[in-house]
């Protein structure tokens, strides 16, 4: 049965950044250059073939746009500037916005102002109910930051959960949230690239013997380093390790974190060493995104920006409180972890779900998949190619 | 070691030779036993040609001429195709077999088809065999 | 005039025309046998080989030899009269091209034979009896002469001075050659260069036909019987194959003149190399069709294309002989 | 005849023969045949040295006749025939085996091909003792030229030959001129329009003193031989009724093309599918400006198919050369006409092969056309579409970039139909007395070498009717035939062949056999001295009439008997 070719879809992801797909003629550089470009993946030409011929059902069922890291290769082999790199990447932002049942992100991505307004809104209100919960449900001395009576209370806490309320406990409510939204799109993600292609017989036990690979991808992200320039990886690693040990210390350190104004070093030199990480790695981003060093930061689409942007207003202000309270100043330290949860929430709420982030999520999920349906899919391209071979064969004979 | 024939062929200028011609330039393989007379068109080859070659110890006798109708010579192939039939009759008469000599219209640009021509023919007079005039002549002289 | 010359006249694989045309020289014959001594000649004089054997090389001045070579006897006395005379003339179609005798050379000894003495309404079964070279008979040791396997023109055999074609040769052409030759012989005038055709013209016979000609079309061939012809008009052109383009002329046109198509007795022109092949090629041209069936249709009225082509000349086209493997 | 000195020289072609020929021993094995004097095999015969070679050991033995073994005489025998020339031997005392294109080229076992390079060799010098001195001919040249069919070739040649201040009588069937491009809207690759272009010509052509248009005219018959044909044409410019004679001395036939007829791809749907036309019919819409269907709605979609009737199996195996870029030359126009216009090209290969032509294709999928490349001999399928469709017609194609089947939307599809000879060109081929191959197009004198006259000397031919061309390489055709023209009317007489037959009329009987063989009526009857004559100037050496004489008086020169003869002989030694 004939797919239906929907040539007005390359606009629709021109929205999401891709800018030169049509230029594509197939020479197949991009895939001869492509570390990961092995059958039954071919990567990125594939993926530029489907989106040039607007077939829609099968790029939102392609894992490939995922398991490319953006090393450049392709765009510096390819003849005719199609910036396939650059197509992928364009790829990943749709592919998110088309598993995001909510189309937040798809607004987001398609619209900066939309995305931008929606992050400064998160912050205002987060920032009010900041001010407000101080005064009302804590003490309301600002000056008092931590400890009886203060102005943001991490609350009390169990074993590293919150029984009872204070910021600890918003934290856990707001990762619940996250958790949903980010879950619900994962859902779909796999119905989309797994469940719904009938055509591949999927055992159960494929996706169990494979299940270790989601930690490992996630924490090594190794794949990454298969490219041939190794220092994107190096620093893309830093930064998630970085982002995840904040994360950890956040969701169950809370109060030794908070606590003062001794340092706690079982806790803060971690804190300390993953705010040096984010900081560098972003700030080595958002120079190389400037000064487009690397060919992975040639193109910047408006979500990284406001995306690193968060992140640099996060570390430092996380460690301007930090520094603050130390030396005394709590309630400028109260200020500033107001300024800091300012940018913690969007960046939480609206980037991991809905935006750039959430390829946390969906990257080691496609890996995984990937390579749970490598076999079936292998089969299948074989199959097709026998089927083919007749009629090439009466071809040359013709 | 197989018998290889020497056929002499009679090709016009305009179509045939330059058909064989293409060949060449096209690098069609074909049997190196066809070795090829010029004429200006196949309206010159006169019987006493053919017998003369079959005389000379030709084991076959290949005609060439532009397809009818389309002849550089406007109808000078037609002057042939009323002679040969005449020919044939003649030579069936000294019992010479039907396959050794052989009429074939052949264009300029229709090198494969003189290669295949070729082939056929070297093939077919190959299982004819050696021809035996020649040698017949030889004895009757020398048995005088 | 100082002494007689001597003359030889003979008998091969032939009609016996070609003496008759001798004779119909009438009474030229006489100043013949004025000027030389008919040393010779088994039709009309009496003698012997033996005699023949006897006479000392070059003993004879000239001698004529009419008819083909078919057998051993016909060898041996071509090979004795050229050991005996100076000049050797080849007399008539026969000597010249092989003759009529030469259509032969289109079926094997054996084939011949088989029709001959085998296989043949006219002979009685049980009488069927092949000649032997050798044979005995109630003691008697019988020998005949040999049948060769195809027949010669007599320069297969001999080397021969001149020939004289035509079947027979026109009696005012034998008058002609026979006076060149005396006056060569006797010193009066320069001899023909050897292995001159005398007493016959360079050119076909349609130089001297008198019939008109026009257009050569022809879509149709007839035999002189099917057809009711044109007398003024060349037969070539009314269908009938005539083969006085490809002719000697010197005959006197005796066919055409008598509504009989030329059958090509005089032999093949100078330049011509194969006269039957020459006639084929002429004979194709003419016909006017582009059809290539049409042009078979028109062919079949043409019997026996070898034995039209070569009906006087088969030993001595390129290929003279039908080839049997 | 003494002893002729036979100088043998064989050609290695650089490895072309030597490779499958052992040329030395050839050489050698001709030096021991009589009068073989001088014996060589060398690296270029055809280059300089080469033929100063020959020229030297012509002077310094005392050659009287050459033999070159190389390439087809076809190529290479004007070459030697001047060496001979300058060395003071007659160029017609040279003759040339055919051992490249005829055995090296053709032949795998080397032992066999330098067995046949030698029976050549041999044939070759046998035949070349017989060889005679003869001398060429100087005819007059008629400086005035005739030139069929009006398009851009035919006007292009015209202008030059005109402007040159020569005659030119141009003949056109249809009642305007401009052929073809007379249909065009723009060009590709550079967009500008072709009625400009052509305007501008055909003004000067209508108004040129020097040229003479005959429209709604057809050639009738094409009497006579290089530097004096006589032509008749007739029809309506020509005054209906008697045929007008004109006196030419050279011929370009330009008769150009014909598009290939869609309706014969049944699954392409054309005249049965109201929106589904052919590339002229939208040059038709793209010159009235507007580019809608047949419904007058603006088109969302427009899809145009290459290599309609090109390159495929059952129509025509040959690419016709300018669809690729008039189809990206349609993307251009209807992208500007209509920019939220979706474009697609169905393809097999993209032919970008001329100048600018590379560039031009990836300008175009700068704008956004796209390229769906079909299997040859695997035609897409084109159907009426749903209702609930959003475009009019759907066609299936299996792309091969994809490997997937798929169906594209279209509104408007255009068929890019190729070239096709001119349904009459057999006709012009006889009527010129050139020839036509197997798909009806005429056949140049040499693929590389000669790519403007024909077989026939004085008849050139210009355009599409030799080959799908496009603008660019038909003007190019035509002007280069213009200059040939000009090169021998300037020099006012022509040297013609001295290759023709005679009669001896001491051996001609007056039988009149080859009356009525010649095809140009060189043989006349002398009804004084009963005796046929060949008129050399007329005769094109055949050789019908002497293999017809019975008489043998005919005597084709430098095609003898004695010297087949020979050659048979030779080839059999």
């Amino acid at each position: 049965m004939a797919i239906r070719a929907n040539p007005k879809l390359i606009d629709e992801i021109e929205r999401y950044g891709a800018q030169d797909v049509s230029k594509c003629y197939h020479c197949g550089n991009c895939s001869a250059a492509c570390p990961f470009s092995k059958e039954p993946y071919t990567l990125p030409r594939h993926s530029m073939r489907a989106l040039q011929m607007g077939l829609e059902e099968k790029l939102e069922g392609e894992l490939e746009p995922w398991l490319c890291y953006y090393c450049g290769e392709c765009s510096t082999e390819c003849p005719r500037d199609a910036e396939p790199g650059e197509t992928m990447m364009s790829l990943r932002r749709w592919l998110t916005a088309r598993y995001d049942w909510t189309g937040i992100s798809g607004l987001f991505y398609r619209s900066w102002k939309a995305e931008l307004f929606a992050i400064i809104l998160v912050a205002l209100l987060t920032g009010i109910g900041f001010l407000a919960a101080g005064y009302w449900i804590g003490g309301g001395d600002i000056s008092i930051y931590d400890g009886e009576g203060a102005f943001l209370p991490a609350g009390e806490s169990w074993y590293g959960l919150p029984a009872s309320g204070g910021v600890h406990l918003f934290d856990w409510i707001l990762a619940a949230v996250l958790v949903f939204f980010l879950g619900t799109n994962a859902i779909r993600m796999w119905w989309k690239t797994m469940g719904r292609d009938k055509s591949l017989d999927v055992s159960a036990g494929m996706y169990v013997k494979k299940i270790y690979l989601l930690p490992v991808h996630f924490f090594t992200q190794k794949r990454y380093a298969e490219c041939e320039h190794k220092r994107p990886w190096v620093v893309h690693l830093i930064l998630m390790l970085s982002y995840v040990t904040m994360l950890v210390l956040i969701m169950f350190f809370l109060e030794r974190m908070a606590s003062g104004p001794e340092i706690d070093w079982r806790v803060h030199v971690f804190g300390l060493l993953a705010t040096v990480g984010l900081l560098g790695t972003t700030i080595f981003a958002i120079r190389g995104r400037v000064e487009k060093t690397e060919n992975h930061y040639k193109h910047s689409h408006e979500s990284d920006w406001m995306f690193l942007v968060l992140l640099v207003i996060v570390a430092s202000t996380g460690f301007l409180q930090f520094a603050l309270h130390r030396s005394g100043y709590d309630a400028a330290a109260n200020i500033a972890y107001i300024v800091h949860l300012m940018g913690v929430v969007p960046m939480l709420a609206l980037e991991v779900p809905f935006s750039k982030w959430s390829h946390l999520a969906y990257r080691p999920l496609a890996m995984y998949f990937a390579d749970v349906r490598a076999e079936p899919a292998l089969a299948a391209m074989r199959e097709r190619q026998l089927a083919d071979l007749p009629a090439t064969g009466a071809s040359q004979a013709a | 070691m197989t018998f290889e024939p020497k056929i002499v062929g009679f090709l016009c200028n305009w179509c045939s030779y330059t058909g064989a011609d293409l060949a060449g330039t096209s690098r069609i393989q074909y049997a190196p036993n066809v070795r090829v007379i010029r004429v200006m068109c196949s309206a010159r080859v006169d019987p006493t040609f053919v017998i003369r070659a079959l005389e000379e110890g030709a084991d076959g006798v290949l005609i060439c001429g532009c397809h009818p109708g389309d002849c550089h010579y406007s109808e000078g192939n037609y002057k042939l195709m009323r002679r040969y039939p005449l020919l044939k009759k003649l030579l069936e008469e000294y019992g010479i077999e039907n396959d050794r000599v052989r009429l074939e219209w052949v264009s300029a640009s229709e090198g494969q088809r003189f290669a295949d021509i070729v082939n056929d023919m070297t093939e077919r007079v190959r299982e004819l065999g050696p021809s035996t005039i020649r040698p017949a002549l030889q004895a009757d002289a020398a048995g005088r | 005039m100082a002494e007689k010359l001597q003359i030889a006249k003979y008998w091969g694989a032939a009609c016996g025309g070609c003496d008759v045309s001798l004779l119909d020289t009438n009474e030229f014959i006489l100043d013949i046998a004025a000027a030389a001594d008919i040393r010779f000649w088994p039709i009309a004089v009496d003698g012997k080989y033996s005699d023949l054997e006897a006479m000392d090389d070059g003993e004879l001045d000239v001698s004529f030899y009419n008819g083909a070579v078919r057998n051993s006897e016909n060898e041996h006395v071509a090979k004795l009269m050229r050991q005996k005379s100076k000049l050797l003339v080849a007399y008539g179609s026969c000597a010249h091209l092989g003759g009529i005798p030469g259509l032969a050379n289109l079926a094997s000894k054996d084939e011949i034979f088989d029709r001959a003495y085998l296989h043949n309404p006219s002979i009685q079964s049980g009488n069927e009896t092949v000649p032997l070279p050798e044979s005995t008979d109630d003691g008697y040791e019988l020998e005949i002469p040999a049948f060769y396997e195809r027949v010669y023109k007599l320069d297969d055999v001999v080397d021969v001075d001149y020939y004289l074609p035509g079947c027979p040769p026109a009696p005012t052409q034998v008058k002609a050659v026979v006076q060149v030759l005396v006056a060569a012989l006797t010193g009066q005038a320069e001899a023909p260069p050897k292995g001159a055709v005398v007493g016959a013209s360079e050119v076909a016979v349609c130089e001297d036909c008198p019939r008109t000609r026009e257009e050569k079309k022809v879509t149709k061939f007839y035999r002189p019987w099917q057809i009711i012809q044109d007398p003024e008009r060349c037969l070539l052109e009314q269908g009938i194959p005539c083969a006085g383009i490809v002719t000697r002329s010197g005959c006197g046109v005796r066919c055409p003149n008598t509504n009989m198509p030329c059958r090509g007795c005089y032999g093949p022109l100078p330049n011509v190399t194969d006269q039957g092949a020459k006639f084929v090629s002429a004979l194709g041209s003419i016909i006017d069709s582009k059809d290539p069936d049409e042009i078979e249709q028109i062919i079949a009225d043409i019997p026996d294309i070898a034995g039209l082509s070569y009906r006087f000349g088969l030993p001595a086209s390129l290929l003279q002989r039908k080839v049997t493997p | 005849m003494d002893e002729p000195k036979i100088g043998f020289y064989i050609c290695n072609c650089g490895t072309n023969i030597a490779k499958m020929v052992d040329c030395d021993a050839v050489a050698e094995a001709a030096s021991q045949l009589p009068g073989v004097t001088v014996a060589k095999a060398y690296k270029y015969m055809c280059s300089n040295p080469g033929q100063e070679m020959i020229i030297q050991d012509a002077k310094e033995q005392g050659l009287d006749r050459v033999v070159v073994a190389a390439c087809s005489p076809r190529m290479h025998e004007p070459t030697f025939r001047k060496a001979l020339a300058t060395a003071g031997v007659n160029q017609y005392f040279l003759e040339m085996a055919n051992i490249r294109e005829q055995c090296s080229w053709v032949h795998d076992d080397r032992e066999a091909a330098t067995e046949k390079a030698r029976a050549l060799a041999f044939a070759a010098i046998s035949r070349v003792s017989y060889h005679e001195p003869l001398e060429r001919r100087s005819v007059d040249m008629c400086p005035a030229t005739l030139v069929i069919g009006g398009g851009i070739a035919g006007l292009s040649a015209a202008l030059d030959l005109a402007d040159a201040g020569t005659q030119v009588f141009m003949v056109d069937r249809q009642d305007h001129l401009g052929g073809n491009i007379a249909r065009v809207d723009l060009t590709a690759p550079y967009l500008d329009s072709a009625r400009d272009m052509l305007t501008e010509r055909i003004t000067r052509v209508l108004e040129h003193p020097n040229i003479e248009v005959f429209l709604e005219s057809e050639v009738e018959s094409i009497e006579g031989y290089h530097g004096n044909f006589t032509a008749k044409v007739a029809g309506k410019a020509a005054g209906n009724g008697e045929a007008h004679e004109v006196a030419v001395g050279s011929v370009v036939v330009s008769t150009g093309y014909r598009e290939f007829d869609a309706s014969r791809i049944t699954h392409y749907g054309y005249g049965k599918l109201p929106n589904v036309i052919t590339s002229f019919e939208f040059e038709k819409m793209l010159r009235r400006g507007e580019i809608v269907t047949k419904e007058g709605k603006v088109p969302q979609y427009v899809a145009i198919v290459h290599c309609v009737g090109s390159r495929s199996k059952e129509y025509h195996p040959y690419c016709s050369r300018v669809c690729c870029m008039t189809a990206l030359k349609y993307a251009h126009e209807v992208k500007s006409a209509i920019p939220n216009c979706y474009v697609s090209d169905v393809y097999i290969d993209m032919h970008a092969f001329g100048k600018g032509h590379e560039d031009f294709y990836r300008r175009s999928s700068e704008v956004k056309t796209l390229f769906l490349m079909f299997k040859k001999n695997e035609h897409p399928v084109v159907r009426k579409a749903d209702p609930k469709d959003d475009c009019e017609m759907l066609i299936e194609v299996n792309e091969q970039l994809s490997g997937e089947l798929i169906e594209l939307p279209a509104d408007l599809i255009v068929l890019m139909v190729g070239m096709e000879a001119q349904p009459d060109c057999r006709e012009v081929a006889h009527l010129a007395n050139i020839s036509a191959d197997k798909d009806g197009w005429f056949i140049e004198s040499h693929p590389k070498l000669d790519p403007v006259a024909t077989t026939t000397d004085g008849v050139y031919i210009a355009g599409a009717c030799q080959a799908p061309k496009d603008i660019p390489d038909s003007v190019a055709q035509a002007r280069a035939a213009a200059a040939r023209i000009l090169a021998h009317i300037s020099r006012g007489k022509l040297e013609v062949d001295a290759v023709y037959a005679e009669v001896d009329e001491d051996l001609c009987s007056g039988c009149r056999v080859c009356n009525e063989l010649c095809p140009y009526t060189a043989i006349e009857f002398d009804e004084e001295k009963h005796k046929s004559q060949v008129i050399s100037a007329l005769c094109k050496a055949c050789g019908a009439c002497v293999a017809a004489c019975p008489s043998g008086a005919i005597k084709a020169r430098h095609f003898t008997d004695q010297q087949i003869f020979a050659e048979i002989q030779g080839v059999l030694a």
